[in-house]
């Protein structure tokens, strides 16, 4: 048990009693963790079904088709990040105790990737299968999605936070951040193509790498800043 | 002690109220009355921090409270409309996670004890959800026994609580405002507090 | 120095025209649209404030604080 | 310890009357350089040896590119100002250029398109240029549509001053992709060139024009920046009075 | 003004008052219906920066990724249709009313139609464009959405009506009703393949009239029996 | 008339009651109280048809509910713990929504007239999420007004309403069961009803 006093909570605390909470939350509505998933796998199934079987022309869609099918379950799952906490009033208490909110967001972001960034990792090889894509081309499409990802969830948070009790917030927040995110489908779905072609993927995932350390860098603050905004 | 000064609030077209001053002390409870819509859960969100005035400062211990910020919160427990309870969590999960954020002592037995306070033993391990209205509320209170902060702000404490609940969380406000606290309350019900200066503005 | 001998060759744009009048048209409308919906703002915005005022101006005087 | 109040030095009670008295001379400048500019655009210079007529469009398109770009600079601008000083004036400037920005943005692509059917034969292509103006097109219809969920004019203003600044940062990050992402595929078969080489007269026809959308920018933003401050100030005396007084 | 007494208020009456409602709620909160739009427009104009910018390989795609954004479009909007009034109540009154449940559900998926499928159906033959589709396929585009987004918001109403105050609704409403939609997708997508490859669209279109005379019959009854079973 | 016969209601794990019989009479008021959680809420969602009750039967003027649905929703009106206004809607808009769909005579001029009775006059044309807490009750509670319904099942009508409104409600209350209307009614303040047969079920 935890057993902190007032003095001594720090900041690493903060951030592990917000990841705790959040992670306790999502196994208690498991179904919301599968079903992120099962959006993502359902998406990428259809464009089969709408475009037509030929693999040739799949193989050439595949990196795309499954970075822009990551995109919008991660844009959709965006909607649960502060929204629950909004409207039941634990926001409103979370901006108001003394631990400083940067900390306290990222605590969320991290819960919230775990939740669903994560396992659309995991997936993606498999999916890449039904594209016939070869092994070098699967391995690039995980690690990229693996950088990838995490900058998703840092700038959806701010749209997150923009969009707190805005009426129809839910398709609000993708068309606020669905622009922000093309840089890291360019180079996410980029990096496997250029894989595949054999040219190497080195350049387009450090790029993405650095996207992330930026991301990790500003977007706590701009969060934090919408979210106190949100609340006036 | 919190001080405030020719505040001034504004909502949509309307001036609900302006040039208003008055301070706490420790020892002494607040009472904003006034009819609905008067402007109350405004007040109270300034007064904690969560909107801007439109005019005039709220100042604690002298300093502006825009500028403590973080050391503010520390001193500050705000109670408003929304009980701001996770209905997936269980009562004890709530309390605790409240509690850990809001700097106080999160030990197993202080939880329990202080749920068993607010007449909720047996149920700290059923999710929020199944509770009652006023078993949400009781266990959104709890966190009153467990954080050491001087200043209360509660909008509408009373609502949905029975009257065993009621004379509970007076008896409560009283042995704050007698260790020194400073409550800022409003509600529509009376206020029976037995110890401590009772003060009032009426809003309208 | 000219470059058109005749209305109906500007107006023609050596075959072109639905795409520079087309541009040009689009432009212009635009402009022009958004300046009248700024005018018609302006205007509607002041005869609201106009009518309002009388009443916040009473309201307000009630509005006295009593502690 | 006196704290500098930035409201005194902007505020909007000060700006009010001044602003009405810059809105006539914008307007004049806009209108005094747009009459050259079309007179040079459509009687001094000379058809194009290629594109013969059709690239009159230019005189156009390229502003209105160029004026895209720019508003959203100088909007973010003012937003980031309007954050961090916490002055009114500011933000309002930033909420007043956005409309107009959206507006140039879409006559960027719509003359762009209608000049690409006759050049390319097609009227898109999924090139670097074009492509980095539909996203700005979409940033800006993000900036726009979340003020207008918002009703709270302030919180409005100070929500959408976040978005544009972290739009700002990703607008550079977002061009260069674009183009890398271009260029790396087998490039689109037709890119945006320049014009060969540029008469004199196509030249003066281009920037009389750019000047003349600048002017027309600035007394748009001042109109709507006038409707704005009546907006949100409609509670103080001077408003009462200034509307009083304009009745 | 509608001077209905308490007598004569009839079916139509019913079914006037909420699309009357609903829409007014829609004009007040005009931002909604028009980020339904810009999510069309900017999901589909994702895919080319997944996928590289060849319009040969675009013109392939085009139906299918235009229909998958007005699927994944009307789904995401699906959450707004019954959780609102869910939220604050006034559902839990609509089923007290003394007026035939199915009716008011007609009601509100027609205003939900309006607003967030009707737009789909006017903005594609633009989006078309950009994926350089020829005229005839524009044409049959227009058309296919026309016939098949009914019939979209008429199954997504049975989802909407399931989910409703499931936690983490918005996801899992994705995962009933997609699959669902998946007849109307290939049809409307083939419909256009089929156009453009000069084949004639006529069957594809009768089948996707047909499914929305049998969405209309069986929906709302599907839909109301759902809302009952989410209120208990 | 409205009758119970052994009533049963089982929550989760627990069974809040077991066993109720009771019936409301023309011009009587029923109300139902107990603490915190006792099954109040849960009673009345039953009453009005929203919930199935475990074991029993609920008959009006003798026949299931179950089997009536809609006529028994011609003649009954609920109020609960949502107020059921839409924050988009203005006051006015509100009201004529639900008068209509209720079946009421929605005439402008009883609409207005409603709400000034309700103290909301010039609140007619506001945005209802402007409104306060207090207010947004107020403007849900104008509807009995105007509903021409016999049984009426309110929870927790006086909720968030200031001294004022509440006499109104309660005057309200009496002269409905004058005229021969039935009441349900949960709540934790005193009741004063100057006219008609009080009963009251405690639950514990
Ligand atoms: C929808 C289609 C188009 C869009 C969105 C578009 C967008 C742009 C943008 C953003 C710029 C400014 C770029 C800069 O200054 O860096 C620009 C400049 C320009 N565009 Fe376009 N364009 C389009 C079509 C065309 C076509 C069809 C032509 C001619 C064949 C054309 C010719 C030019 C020229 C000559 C410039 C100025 C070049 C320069 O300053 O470097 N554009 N366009
Ligand atoms: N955007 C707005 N436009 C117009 N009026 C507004 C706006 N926001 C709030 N108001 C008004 O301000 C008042 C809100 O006051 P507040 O919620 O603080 O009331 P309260 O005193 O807490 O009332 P209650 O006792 O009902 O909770 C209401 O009269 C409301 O109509
Ligand atoms: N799924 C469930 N599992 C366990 N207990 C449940 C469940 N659902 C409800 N309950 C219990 O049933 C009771 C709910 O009763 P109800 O909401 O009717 O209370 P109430 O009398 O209206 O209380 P209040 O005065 O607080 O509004 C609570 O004690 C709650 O703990
Ligand atoms: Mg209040
Ligand atoms: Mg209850």
């Amino acid at each position: 048990m935890n057993r902190a006093g007032s003095v001594d909570f720090s900041l690493w605390g903060a951030f592990r009693c917000i990841v705790a909470r959040d992670l306790t939350l999502a196994m208690r509505r498991r179904a919301d963790v599968l079903t992120t998933l099962f959006f993502f796998v359902i998406v990428v199934s259809l464009f089969p079904l709408g475009i037509g079987p030929e693999m040739a022309t799949l193989r050439i869609m595949a990196p795309g088709v499954v970075w822009v099918a990551a995109l919008l379950a991660s844009m959709l799952s965006l909607e649960r990040m502060f929204s629950a906490d909004y409207r039941d009033g634990t926001l409103e208490q979370m901006l108001l105790t003394p631990q400083p909110l940067p900390v306290l967001v990222l605590g969320k972001v991290f819960a919230h990737w775990l939740v669903s960034g994560l396992p659309l990792v995991l997936i993606a090889p498999l999916l890449g299968v039904q594209y016939d894509l070869p092994p070098e081309g699967l391995l690039i499409l995980a690690v990229s999605l693996l950088v990838g990802t995490p900058v998703l969830s840092l700038i959806g948070a701010i749209g997150a936070g923009l969009t707190l009790g805005v009426r129809g917030g839910g398709v609000l927040v993708s068309l606020l951040v669905l622009p922000l995110y093309i840089p890291v489908l360019i180079f996410g779905a980029g990096g496997v193509d250029a894989a595949m072609s054999g040219l190497g993927a080195q350049a387009h995932l450090s790029l993405l790498g650095a996207f992330l350390l930026g991301a990790l860098i500003l977007a706590p603050w701009a969060a934090g800043a919408a979210l106190r905004i949100s609340m006036e | 002690m919190l001080e405030v000064s020719n505040l001034e609030c504004v909502r949509g077209d309307r001036r609900l109220f302006a040039g208003m001053n008055f301070s706490v002390q420790p020892g002494e409870l607040l009472h904003v009355h006034g009819p609905n819509g008067s402007g109350k859960t405004s007040l109270l969100r300034m007064l904690c921090g969560l909107a801007a005035p439109a005019e005039g400062e709220i100042r604690w211990n002298g300093e502006s409270i825009r500028s403590l910020r973080e050391d503010y919160c520390k001193e500050m427990t705000y109670f408003g409309h929304l009980a701001g309870i996770k209905e997936e969590l269980t009562a004890l999960e709530n309390l605790r996670v409240a509690v850990q954020l809001a700097g106080g002592d999160s030990a197993e037995d202080g939880l329990l004890d202080a749920l068993d306070r607010m007449g909720l033993a047996g149920r700290e391990d059923l999710p929020a959800k199944v509770l009652s209205q006023g078993q949400k509320r009781r266990v959104a209170l709890a966190r009153l026994l467990l954080c050491p902060t001087r200043l209360w702000i509660l909008d509408e404490p009373f609502t949905a609580l029975d009257v065993t609940a009621v004379k509970m969380v007076q008896q409560l406000l009283s042995e704050h405002l007698h260790n020194g606290g400073m409550v800022v309350l409003t509600t529509h019900q009376e206020v029976d507090i037995p110890a401590g200066t009772v003060r009032r503005i009426h809003l309208n | 120095m000219s470059n058109w001998s005749s209305l109906s060759e500007f107006l023609a744009m050596g075959g072109y025209a639905p795409f520079v009048w087309g541009s040009y048209g689009v432009t212009a409308l635009c402009m022009v649209v958004e300046v009248v919906l700024l005018l018609r703002r302006k205007r509607t915005l002041l005869q609201r404030l106009s009518r309002t005022n009388r009443v916040t101006a009473e309201v307000s005087k009630s509005n006295e604080v009593q502690t | 310890m006196p704290k500098i109040n930035w409201f005194k030095y902007s505020s909007p009670q000060a700006f009010y009357p001044l602003i009405g008295k810059m809105i006539p001379w914008f307007t004049v400048l806009a209108v005094a350089f747009t009459l050259p500019g079309l007179y040079f655009g459509f009687f001094v210079a000379p058809p194009d040896y290629q594109q013969g007529e059709s690239y009159r469009i230019m005189f156009i398109h390229v502003p209105a590119a160029w004026m895209s770009m720019f508003i959203y600079v100088v909007m973010a601008g003012y937003a980031g100002m309007g954050l961090v000083l916490n002055s009114r004036l500011s933000s309002m400037m930033a909420s007043a250029l956005a409309p107009t920005g959206a507006m140039f943005t879409f006559l960027a692509l719509w003359t762009g398109a209608l000049w690409g059917k006759p050049m390319w034969g097609t009227w898109w292509v999924w090139d670097a240029r074009l492509t980095s103006e539909l996203i700005l097109l979409f940033l800006y219809i993000g900036f726009l549509s979340l003020q207008a969920a918002i009703d709270e004019p302030r919180r409005a203003a100070r929500a959408s001053a976040v978005l544009a600044l972290v739009g700002v940062v990703n607008i550079p990050i977002i061009y260069f992709s674009v183009k890398w992402w271009n260029t790396l595929h087998q490039g689109a078969s037709i890119t945006v060139t320049k014009a060969p080489t540029m008469a004199a007269s196509m030249f003066t026809a281009m920037i009389l024009l750019t000047f003349a959308f600048w002017m027309y920018t600035i007394a748009v933003a001042l109109m709507r920046v006038r409707c704005e401050i009546l907006e949100r100030e409609r509670n103080s005396e001077w408003v009462a009075q200034a509307v009083g007084r304009s009745r």
